[in-house]
Protein backbone atom coordinates (compact mmCIF):
# COMPACT_ATOMS: atom_id res chain seq x y z
CA UNK A 1 0.00 0.00 0.00
CA UNK A 2 1.01 3.35 -0.22
CA UNK A 3 1.01 6.87 1.73
CA UNK A 4 0.50 10.51 0.46
CA UNK A 5 1.14 13.18 2.63
CA UNK A 6 1.57 17.29 2.08
CA UNK A 7 5.04 17.80 3.65
CA UNK A 8 4.95 21.33 2.73
CA UNK A 9 3.32 24.29 1.33
CA UNK A 10 5.02 27.89 0.56
CA UNK A 11 3.40 30.51 -1.68
CA UNK A 12 5.14 28.46 -5.02
CA UNK A 13 5.04 24.73 -4.47
CA UNK A 14 3.45 22.31 -2.77
CA UNK A 15 5.53 19.05 -1.91
CA UNK A 16 3.51 16.08 -1.36
CA UNK A 17 5.82 12.85 -0.47
CA UNK A 18 4.43 9.56 -2.21
CA UNK A 19 5.92 6.41 0.12
CA UNK A 20 4.87 2.80 -0.83
CA UNK A 21 3.56 0.56 -3.81
CA UNK A 22 1.25 1.79 -6.24
CA UNK A 23 -0.20 -0.62 -8.10
CA UNK A 24 -3.54 -2.24 -9.52
CA UNK A 25 -5.01 -2.87 -6.52
CA UNK A 26 -3.69 0.44 -4.45
CA UNK A 27 -4.10 2.55 -7.97
CA UNK A 28 -7.94 3.41 -7.35
CA UNK A 29 -6.78 4.74 -3.79
CA UNK A 30 -3.90 6.88 -4.93
CA UNK A 31 -6.25 8.20 -7.80
CA UNK A 32 -8.41 9.87 -5.13
CA UNK A 33 -5.98 11.03 -2.58
CA UNK A 34 -3.86 12.55 -5.32
CA UNK A 35 -6.28 14.37 -6.95
CA UNK A 36 -7.58 15.79 -3.96
CA UNK A 37 -4.47 16.92 -2.52
CA UNK A 38 -4.15 18.56 -6.13
CA UNK A 39 -7.73 20.01 -6.24
CA UNK A 40 -6.77 21.79 -3.21
CA UNK A 41 -4.37 24.21 -3.84
CA UNK A 42 -3.31 26.45 -6.17
CA UNK A 43 0.91 26.09 -6.37
CA UNK A 44 2.79 24.09 -8.74
CA UNK A 45 3.12 20.25 -7.26
CA UNK A 46 6.50 17.89 -6.53
CA UNK A 47 5.72 14.81 -5.77
CA UNK A 48 8.76 13.36 -3.50
CA UNK A 49 8.68 10.11 -4.93
CA UNK A 50 11.90 9.47 -2.65
CA UNK A 51 10.51 6.14 -1.06
CA UNK A 52 7.76 5.03 -3.65
CA UNK A 53 9.32 1.73 -3.52
CA UNK A 54 7.01 0.58 -7.04
CA UNK A 55 4.25 1.96 -9.56
CA UNK A 56 2.77 0.30 -12.50
CA UNK A 57 1.17 1.79 -15.69
CA UNK A 58 -1.62 2.62 -14.12
CA UNK A 59 0.02 4.76 -11.27
CA UNK A 60 1.81 6.44 -14.57
CA UNK A 61 -1.75 6.64 -16.62
CA UNK A 62 -3.31 8.69 -12.92
CA UNK A 63 0.12 10.86 -12.81
CA UNK A 64 -0.97 11.85 -16.68
CA UNK A 65 -4.35 12.53 -15.51
CA UNK A 66 -2.83 14.40 -13.19
CA UNK A 67 -0.73 16.24 -15.64
CA UNK A 68 -3.64 17.06 -17.05
CA UNK A 69 -5.35 18.53 -14.69
CA UNK A 70 -2.66 21.23 -12.90
CA UNK A 71 -1.83 22.25 -16.59
CA UNK A 72 -5.25 23.13 -17.49
CA UNK A 73 -4.30 25.88 -14.45
CA UNK A 74 -1.02 26.94 -15.87
CA UNK A 75 1.12 25.25 -13.04
CA UNK A 76 2.89 21.99 -13.56
CA UNK A 77 4.18 18.90 -11.94
CA UNK A 78 7.91 18.11 -10.56
CA UNK A 79 8.74 14.66 -9.53
CA UNK A 80 11.45 14.76 -6.88
CA UNK A 81 13.90 11.47 -6.56
CA UNK A 82 12.27 9.08 -8.14
CA UNK A 83 14.18 5.28 -7.45
CA UNK A 84 16.24 4.38 -10.38
CA UNK A 85 13.35 1.15 -11.37
CA UNK A 86 11.03 3.93 -10.84
CA UNK A 87 12.98 6.36 -13.08
CA UNK A 88 13.39 3.74 -15.60
CA UNK A 89 9.77 3.22 -16.01
CA UNK A 90 9.62 7.20 -16.28
CA UNK A 91 12.10 6.64 -19.56
CA UNK A 92 10.24 3.55 -21.18
CA UNK A 93 7.36 5.46 -20.91
CA UNK A 94 8.18 9.09 -22.75
CA UNK A 95 7.14 10.38 -19.29
CA UNK A 96 10.45 11.97 -18.62
CA UNK A 97 9.32 14.47 -21.30
CA UNK A 98 6.43 15.39 -20.31
CA UNK A 99 7.30 15.82 -16.12
CA UNK A 100 10.13 17.50 -14.74
CA UNK A 101 12.21 15.57 -12.99
CA UNK A 102 14.32 16.42 -10.38
CA UNK A 103 17.02 14.19 -8.90
CA UNK A 104 18.71 15.52 -5.80
CA UNK B 1 18.57 -25.78 -9.36
CA UNK B 2 18.20 -27.75 -12.44
CA UNK B 3 16.58 -26.72 -15.97
CA UNK B 4 13.48 -27.16 -16.95
CA UNK B 5 11.93 -27.43 -13.46
CA UNK B 6 8.63 -25.17 -13.37
CA UNK B 7 6.91 -23.75 -10.15
CA UNK B 8 3.07 -22.92 -11.41
CA UNK B 9 1.02 -20.31 -9.39
CA UNK B 10 -3.04 -20.52 -10.28
CA UNK B 11 -4.01 -16.97 -8.97
CA UNK B 12 -7.71 -15.79 -8.63
CA UNK B 13 -8.18 -12.88 -11.26
CA UNK B 14 -8.59 -9.82 -8.45
CA UNK B 15 -6.19 -7.19 -7.62
CA UNK B 16 -4.83 -8.01 -4.12
CA UNK B 17 -3.69 -11.26 -5.30
CA UNK B 18 -0.90 -9.69 -7.88
CA UNK B 19 1.85 -8.63 -5.04
CA UNK B 20 1.82 -12.24 -3.61
CA UNK B 21 2.63 -13.38 -7.26
CA UNK B 22 5.25 -10.57 -7.29
CA UNK B 23 7.35 -12.07 -4.34
CA UNK B 24 7.05 -14.99 -5.70
CA UNK B 25 8.53 -14.32 -8.64
CA UNK B 26 11.20 -12.00 -6.88
CA UNK B 27 12.21 -15.24 -4.71
CA UNK B 28 12.31 -17.39 -7.93
CA UNK B 29 14.23 -15.00 -9.91
CA UNK B 30 16.65 -14.37 -6.79
CA UNK B 31 17.48 -17.92 -6.57
CA UNK B 32 18.01 -18.22 -10.06
CA UNK B 33 21.11 -15.80 -9.94
CA UNK B 34 19.14 -12.58 -11.29
CA UNK B 35 20.50 -9.67 -9.91
CA UNK B 36 18.28 -7.24 -7.95
CA UNK B 37 17.66 -4.89 -10.95
CA UNK B 38 16.74 -7.45 -13.42
CA UNK B 39 14.23 -9.18 -10.96
CA UNK B 40 12.60 -5.80 -10.59
CA UNK B 41 12.00 -5.78 -14.24
CA UNK B 42 11.13 -9.24 -13.90
CA UNK B 43 8.44 -8.74 -11.02
CA UNK B 44 7.15 -4.80 -12.75
CA UNK B 45 6.60 -6.81 -16.48
CA UNK B 46 4.74 -10.14 -14.29
CA UNK B 47 2.62 -7.28 -12.07
CA UNK B 48 2.27 -5.52 -15.72
CA UNK B 49 0.04 -8.89 -17.25
CA UNK B 50 -1.49 -9.94 -14.78
CA UNK B 51 -3.25 -6.16 -14.16
CA UNK B 52 -4.27 -5.94 -17.57
CA UNK B 53 -5.66 -9.64 -17.52
CA UNK B 54 -7.72 -8.51 -14.26
CA UNK B 55 -8.82 -5.19 -15.77
CA UNK B 56 -10.41 -7.39 -19.04
CA UNK B 57 -11.98 -10.26 -16.65
CA UNK B 58 -11.62 -9.65 -13.07
CA UNK B 59 -13.24 -11.56 -11.06
CA UNK B 60 -13.95 -14.61 -13.54
CA UNK B 61 -11.69 -17.56 -11.90
CA UNK B 62 -8.06 -18.02 -12.09
CA UNK B 63 -5.17 -17.14 -14.13
CA UNK B 64 -2.58 -20.05 -14.68
CA UNK B 65 1.00 -18.77 -14.52
CA UNK B 66 4.22 -21.29 -15.33
CA UNK B 67 7.46 -20.40 -14.20
CA UNK B 68 10.64 -22.43 -15.96
CA UNK B 69 13.47 -22.31 -14.95
CA UNK B 70 15.65 -22.20 -18.19
CA UNK B 71 19.58 -22.81 -18.42
CA UNK B 72 20.19 -19.61 -19.50
CA UNK B 73 16.68 -17.43 -17.57
CA UNK B 74 13.35 -17.57 -16.73
CA UNK B 75 10.20 -17.94 -18.89
CA UNK B 76 6.49 -16.70 -17.81
CA UNK B 77 3.49 -18.27 -18.94
CA UNK B 78 -0.26 -17.26 -18.54
CA UNK B 79 -3.17 -19.21 -19.73
CA UNK B 80 -6.72 -18.69 -18.49
CA UNK B 81 -8.36 -22.30 -18.03
CA UNK B 82 -11.04 -22.66 -20.63
CA UNK B 83 -10.80 -18.91 -21.60
CA UNK B 84 -9.55 -17.29 -24.73
CA UNK B 85 -7.04 -14.42 -23.81
CA UNK B 86 -8.83 -11.00 -24.15
CA UNK B 87 -7.61 -8.49 -25.66
CA UNK B 88 -5.09 -6.97 -23.29
CA UNK B 89 -3.16 -4.23 -25.13
CA UNK B 90 -6.76 -2.90 -27.12
CA UNK B 91 -6.93 0.77 -25.57
CA UNK B 92 -5.09 4.02 -25.37
CA UNK B 93 -4.04 3.74 -21.74
CA UNK B 94 -2.91 0.43 -22.43
CA UNK B 95 0.17 1.64 -24.34
CA UNK B 96 2.10 2.25 -21.06
CA UNK B 97 2.05 -1.70 -20.39
CA UNK B 98 3.15 -3.01 -23.11
CA UNK B 99 5.77 -0.36 -23.45
CA UNK B 100 6.74 -1.65 -20.21
CA UNK B 101 6.58 -5.03 -20.81
CA UNK B 102 8.22 -5.15 -24.43
CA UNK B 103 11.26 -3.22 -22.76
CA UNK B 104 11.82 -4.28 -19.98
CA UNK B 105 11.58 -8.31 -20.99
CA UNK B 106 13.58 -10.15 -24.00
CA UNK B 107 10.91 -11.81 -25.28
CA UNK B 108 6.86 -11.55 -25.40
CA UNK B 109 4.88 -14.09 -26.92
CA UNK B 110 1.05 -14.03 -27.21
CA UNK B 111 -0.37 -17.21 -29.01
CA UNK B 112 -4.13 -16.74 -29.91
CA UNK B 113 -4.35 -20.03 -31.55
CA UNK B 114 -4.02 -23.55 -29.65
CA UNK B 115 -3.17 -23.09 -25.83
CA UNK B 116 -4.23 -18.95 -25.95
CA UNK B 117 -1.20 -18.18 -23.96
CA UNK B 118 1.01 -15.33 -23.39
CA UNK B 119 4.90 -16.53 -22.47
CA UNK B 120 7.46 -13.68 -21.44
CA UNK B 121 11.69 -14.55 -21.46
CA UNK B 122 14.18 -13.06 -19.65
CA UNK B 123 17.49 -13.93 -19.76
CA UNK B 124 20.39 -13.79 -17.00
CA UNK B 125 23.09 -11.27 -17.21
CA UNK B 126 20.70 -8.93 -18.92
CA UNK B 127 19.45 -5.86 -17.11
CA UNK B 128 17.96 -3.15 -18.86
CA UNK C 1 -9.49 -10.57 0.11
CA UNK C 2 -12.70 -12.40 -0.22
CA UNK C 3 -13.43 -15.76 1.55
CA UNK C 4 -12.73 -19.10 -0.06
CA UNK C 5 -10.33 -17.85 -2.58
CA UNK C 6 -7.60 -20.29 -3.66
CA UNK C 7 -4.18 -19.40 -4.13
CA UNK C 8 -2.38 -23.04 -5.95
CA UNK C 9 1.19 -23.95 -5.85
CA UNK C 10 2.76 -26.32 -7.63
CA UNK C 11 6.34 -27.17 -6.76
CA UNK C 12 9.18 -29.65 -7.63
CA UNK C 13 9.90 -31.76 -4.62
CA UNK C 14 13.06 -30.27 -4.43
CA UNK C 15 14.99 -28.60 -1.15
CA UNK C 16 15.75 -25.77 -3.31
CA UNK C 17 12.10 -24.51 -3.81
CA UNK C 18 11.26 -24.55 0.01
CA UNK C 19 12.02 -21.01 0.33
CA UNK C 20 10.42 -20.08 -2.47
CA UNK C 21 7.19 -21.41 -0.95
CA UNK C 22 8.00 -19.90 2.08
CA UNK C 23 8.03 -16.41 0.86
CA UNK C 24 4.63 -17.03 -1.03
CA UNK C 25 2.64 -17.81 2.22
CA UNK C 26 4.19 -15.35 3.88
CA UNK C 27 2.88 -12.60 1.64
CA UNK C 28 -0.38 -14.08 1.47
CA UNK C 29 -0.72 -14.27 5.26
CA UNK C 30 0.44 -10.49 5.50
CA UNK C 31 -2.40 -10.22 2.81
CA UNK C 32 -5.19 -11.85 4.65
CA UNK C 33 -3.82 -9.76 8.19
CA UNK C 34 -1.70 -12.15 10.49
CA UNK C 35 0.74 -10.69 12.47
CA UNK C 36 4.20 -11.14 11.83
CA UNK C 37 4.91 -13.63 14.77
CA UNK C 38 1.92 -15.83 13.21
CA UNK C 39 3.23 -15.60 9.57
CA UNK C 40 6.42 -16.99 11.13
CA UNK C 41 4.39 -19.83 12.60
CA UNK C 42 3.08 -20.66 9.18
CA UNK C 43 6.20 -20.04 6.93
CA UNK C 44 8.14 -22.61 9.69
CA UNK C 45 5.09 -25.12 9.49
CA UNK C 46 4.71 -25.00 5.62
CA UNK C 47 8.34 -25.73 5.35
CA UNK C 48 8.81 -28.19 7.89
CA UNK C 49 5.87 -30.84 5.44
CA UNK C 50 7.36 -29.72 2.53
CA UNK C 51 10.68 -31.03 3.90
CA UNK C 52 9.26 -33.81 5.38
CA UNK C 53 7.69 -34.43 1.30
CA UNK C 54 11.00 -34.12 -0.37
CA UNK C 55 13.14 -35.98 2.39
CA UNK C 56 10.85 -39.29 1.32
CA UNK C 57 10.45 -38.24 -2.02
CA UNK C 58 12.81 -36.35 -3.53
CA UNK C 59 12.79 -36.00 -7.30
CA UNK C 60 9.35 -37.39 -8.12
CA UNK C 61 7.03 -34.55 -9.55
CA UNK C 62 5.58 -31.99 -7.70
CA UNK C 63 4.13 -31.48 -4.88
CA UNK C 64 0.23 -29.23 -4.94
CA UNK C 65 -0.34 -27.03 -2.14
CA UNK C 66 -3.68 -25.06 -2.41
CA UNK C 67 -3.44 -21.92 -0.12
CA UNK C 68 -7.38 -21.59 1.04
CA UNK C 69 -8.35 -17.73 2.59
CA UNK C 70 -10.87 -18.61 4.99
CA UNK C 71 -12.97 -15.54 6.76
CA UNK C 72 -11.79 -16.77 9.94
CA UNK C 73 -7.62 -18.33 9.11
CA UNK C 74 -5.73 -19.90 6.35
CA UNK C 75 -6.19 -23.37 5.13
CA UNK C 76 -3.20 -25.07 2.98
CA UNK C 77 -3.61 -28.14 1.56
CA UNK C 78 -0.83 -30.39 0.32
CA UNK C 79 -1.05 -33.44 -2.34
CA UNK C 80 0.98 -35.03 -4.72
CA UNK C 81 -0.17 -36.08 -8.43
CA UNK C 82 -1.21 -39.58 -8.62
CA UNK C 83 0.88 -40.60 -5.61
CA UNK C 84 0.44 -41.40 -2.02
CA UNK C 85 0.80 -39.48 0.95
CA UNK C 86 4.36 -40.66 2.24
CA UNK C 87 4.86 -41.91 6.07
CA UNK C 88 6.22 -38.46 6.68
CA UNK C 89 6.73 -38.75 10.96
CA UNK C 90 7.61 -42.35 10.92
CA UNK C 91 11.02 -42.55 12.01
CA UNK C 92 12.72 -41.22 15.10
CA UNK C 93 14.12 -37.88 13.60
CA UNK C 94 10.50 -36.74 12.44
CA UNK C 95 9.80 -36.14 16.05
CA UNK C 96 10.87 -32.66 16.03
CA UNK C 97 9.03 -31.61 12.47
CA UNK C 98 5.48 -32.98 14.03
CA UNK C 99 6.15 -31.61 17.12
CA UNK C 100 6.94 -28.06 15.98
CA UNK C 101 3.91 -28.40 13.25
CA UNK C 102 1.15 -29.34 15.93
CA UNK C 103 2.46 -26.91 18.12
CA UNK C 104 2.56 -23.76 15.54
CA UNK C 105 -1.00 -24.51 13.46
CA UNK C 106 -4.28 -24.91 14.80
CA UNK C 107 -5.25 -28.50 13.18
CA UNK C 108 -3.31 -30.66 11.33
CA UNK C 109 -5.30 -33.56 9.05
CA UNK C 110 -3.37 -36.32 7.11
CA UNK C 111 -6.13 -38.11 5.23
CA UNK C 112 -4.77 -41.36 3.94
CA UNK C 113 -8.08 -42.30 2.22
CA UNK C 114 -10.12 -40.42 -0.47
CA UNK C 115 -7.60 -37.35 -1.81
CA UNK C 116 -4.73 -38.45 0.07
CA UNK C 117 -3.82 -34.65 1.20
CA UNK C 118 -2.78 -32.86 4.73
CA UNK C 119 -4.16 -30.29 5.64
CA UNK C 120 -3.11 -27.81 8.21
CA UNK C 121 -5.38 -24.58 9.66
CA UNK C 122 -4.40 -21.30 11.15
CA UNK C 123 -6.84 -19.61 12.52
CA UNK C 124 -6.50 -15.34 12.51
CA UNK C 125 -5.46 -13.92 15.73
CA UNK C 126 -3.81 -16.77 17.57
CA UNK C 127 -0.19 -16.42 17.55
CA UNK C 128 1.20 -19.40 19.90
CA UNK D 1 21.85 -19.34 2.75
CA UNK D 2 23.76 -19.63 5.98
CA UNK D 3 27.40 -18.31 6.96
CA UNK D 4 29.07 -19.47 10.09
CA UNK D 5 32.37 -17.90 11.46
CA UNK D 6 34.56 -18.80 14.53
CA UNK D 7 34.42 -15.06 16.16
CA UNK D 8 37.09 -15.64 19.62
CA UNK D 9 38.80 -18.46 20.98
CA UNK D 10 40.20 -18.31 24.46
CA UNK D 11 41.61 -21.01 26.58
CA UNK D 12 37.84 -21.75 27.26
CA UNK D 13 35.07 -20.84 25.11
CA UNK D 14 34.92 -20.89 20.78
CA UNK D 15 32.22 -18.48 19.99
CA UNK D 16 30.74 -19.21 16.54
CA UNK D 17 28.29 -17.37 15.07
CA UNK D 18 25.52 -18.94 12.83
CA UNK D 19 23.75 -16.00 10.67
CA UNK D 20 21.20 -16.54 7.65
CA UNK D 21 18.50 -19.28 7.84
CA UNK D 22 19.00 -23.46 7.78
CA UNK D 23 16.42 -25.14 6.25
CA UNK D 24 16.26 -28.18 3.97
CA UNK D 25 18.50 -26.91 1.44
CA UNK D 26 21.49 -25.51 3.11
CA UNK D 27 21.41 -28.22 6.22
CA UNK D 28 23.53 -30.89 4.77
CA UNK D 29 26.44 -27.80 4.28
CA UNK D 30 25.55 -26.39 7.89
CA UNK D 31 26.20 -29.94 9.40
CA UNK D 32 29.58 -30.31 7.43
CA UNK D 33 30.78 -26.77 8.68
CA UNK D 34 29.63 -27.11 12.35
CA UNK D 35 31.23 -30.92 12.50
CA UNK D 36 34.22 -29.50 11.18
CA UNK D 37 34.44 -26.01 13.47
CA UNK D 38 33.36 -28.46 16.54
CA UNK D 39 36.12 -31.03 15.57
CA UNK D 40 39.06 -28.72 14.92
CA UNK D 41 38.88 -27.22 18.99
CA UNK D 42 39.04 -28.66 22.51
CA UNK D 43 36.77 -25.78 24.49
CA UNK D 44 33.43 -25.29 25.15
CA UNK D 45 31.48 -24.44 21.89
CA UNK D 46 29.00 -20.91 21.91
CA UNK D 47 26.43 -20.59 19.17
CA UNK D 48 25.87 -17.11 18.83
CA UNK D 49 22.58 -17.26 16.77
CA UNK D 50 22.18 -13.14 17.15
CA UNK D 51 21.74 -13.33 13.38
CA UNK D 52 20.33 -16.25 12.84
CA UNK D 53 16.68 -15.73 11.44
CA UNK D 54 15.48 -19.18 10.26
CA UNK D 55 15.77 -22.69 11.60
CA UNK D 56 13.98 -25.85 10.80
CA UNK D 57 13.71 -29.50 12.42
CA UNK D 58 16.76 -30.61 10.23
CA UNK D 59 18.52 -27.99 10.98
CA UNK D 60 17.80 -28.98 15.55
CA UNK D 61 18.99 -31.89 14.21
CA UNK D 62 21.90 -31.59 13.42
CA UNK D 63 22.53 -29.17 16.42
CA UNK D 64 21.20 -32.49 18.65
CA UNK D 65 24.11 -34.12 16.73
CA UNK D 66 26.66 -31.94 17.41
CA UNK D 67 25.42 -31.76 21.20
CA UNK D 68 26.47 -35.70 21.23
CA UNK D 69 29.34 -35.50 19.79
CA UNK D 70 30.70 -32.48 22.44
CA UNK D 71 29.65 -34.54 24.99
CA UNK D 72 31.40 -37.15 24.48
CA UNK D 73 34.57 -35.37 25.43
CA UNK D 74 32.64 -33.55 27.93
CA UNK D 75 32.27 -30.31 26.61
CA UNK D 76 28.97 -28.30 26.00
CA UNK D 77 27.18 -26.21 24.25
CA UNK D 78 25.65 -22.37 24.83
CA UNK D 79 23.33 -21.06 21.91
CA UNK D 80 23.76 -17.37 22.83
CA UNK D 81 20.92 -14.62 22.38
CA UNK D 82 18.71 -16.85 19.49
CA UNK D 83 15.71 -14.66 18.08
CA UNK D 84 12.17 -15.15 19.58
CA UNK D 85 11.45 -17.21 16.32
CA UNK D 86 13.90 -19.58 16.95
CA UNK D 87 13.67 -19.91 20.91
CA UNK D 88 10.06 -20.62 20.75
CA UNK D 89 11.54 -23.63 18.20
CA UNK D 90 13.84 -25.10 21.32
CA UNK D 91 11.23 -24.19 23.83
CA UNK D 92 8.70 -27.13 21.54
CA UNK D 93 11.24 -29.25 20.90
CA UNK D 94 12.20 -29.72 24.38
CA UNK D 95 15.89 -28.53 23.59
CA UNK D 96 15.55 -25.94 25.65
CA UNK D 97 16.47 -28.51 28.22
CA UNK D 98 19.48 -29.96 26.82
CA UNK D 99 21.08 -27.07 25.65
CA UNK D 100 22.22 -23.72 27.45
CA UNK D 101 20.52 -20.92 26.41
CA UNK D 102 22.02 -17.48 26.57
CA UNK D 103 20.07 -14.69 26.39
CA UNK D 104 21.79 -10.83 26.68
N1 LIG E 1 -3.76 3.29 -16.90
C1 LIG E 1 -3.43 4.30 -17.72
N2 LIG E 1 -2.47 4.13 -18.63
C2 LIG E 1 -2.11 5.13 -19.46
N3 LIG E 1 -2.69 6.34 -19.45
C3 LIG E 1 -3.64 6.55 -18.56
C4 LIG E 1 -4.08 5.58 -17.63
N4 LIG E 1 -5.06 6.11 -16.88
C5 LIG E 1 -5.22 7.36 -17.30
N5 LIG E 1 -4.39 7.63 -18.31
C6 LIG E 1 -4.23 8.84 -19.07
O1 LIG E 1 -4.61 9.93 -18.26
C7 LIG E 1 -5.66 10.60 -18.85
C8 LIG E 1 -6.60 11.14 -17.79
O2 LIG E 1 -6.86 10.12 -16.91
P1 LIG E 1 -8.02 10.23 -15.87
O3 LIG E 1 -7.76 11.41 -14.99
O4 LIG E 1 -8.13 8.88 -15.23
O5 LIG E 1 -9.27 10.43 -16.79
P2 LIG E 1 -10.42 11.49 -16.57
O6 LIG E 1 -9.75 12.84 -16.81
O7 LIG E 1 -11.39 11.08 -17.64
O8 LIG E 1 -10.90 11.29 -15.17
C9 LIG E 1 -6.33 9.58 -19.77
O9 LIG E 1 -6.98 10.19 -20.84
C10 LIG E 1 -5.18 8.76 -20.23
O10 LIG E 1 -4.53 9.30 -21.35
N1 LIG F 1 16.50 -34.11 11.35
C1 LIG F 1 16.63 -34.55 12.62
N2 LIG F 1 15.57 -34.46 13.46
C2 LIG F 1 15.69 -34.87 14.73
N3 LIG F 1 16.81 -35.37 15.25
C3 LIG F 1 17.87 -35.50 14.47
C4 LIG F 1 17.86 -35.08 13.12
N4 LIG F 1 19.07 -35.31 12.59
C5 LIG F 1 19.81 -35.83 13.58
N5 LIG F 1 19.08 -35.96 14.70
C6 LIG F 1 19.49 -36.49 15.96
O1 LIG F 1 20.86 -36.30 16.13
C7 LIG F 1 21.49 -37.55 16.28
C8 LIG F 1 22.85 -37.53 15.64
O2 LIG F 1 22.70 -37.00 14.36
P1 LIG F 1 23.87 -37.12 13.30
O3 LIG F 1 25.07 -36.46 13.81
O4 LIG F 1 23.31 -36.64 11.99
O5 LIG F 1 24.06 -38.67 13.18
P2 LIG F 1 25.42 -39.45 13.18
O6 LIG F 1 25.96 -39.25 14.58
O7 LIG F 1 24.94 -40.85 12.89
O8 LIG F 1 26.22 -38.83 12.09
C9 LIG F 1 20.56 -38.55 15.64
O9 LIG F 1 20.69 -39.82 16.22
C10 LIG F 1 19.21 -37.97 15.94
O10 LIG F 1 18.71 -38.32 17.19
Amino acid sequence: MFELNTESNDGKNVVISVKGEIDIYSAPDFKESLYQSINDVQQNIILDFSDLSYIDSMGLGILVGALKRVREKDRNITIKNPKSTVRKLFRITGLDKAFIIEEV
Amino acid sequence: MSTMDTITMLIPLKAEYVSIARLTVSGIASRMGFDIDTIEDIKVALSEILGKFIEKKSGTGRVNVDFQCLEDGISIKFKISDQSIPELFDNDTDKFALAIISSLMDEIEIEKQGDNSITMVKKLGKAV
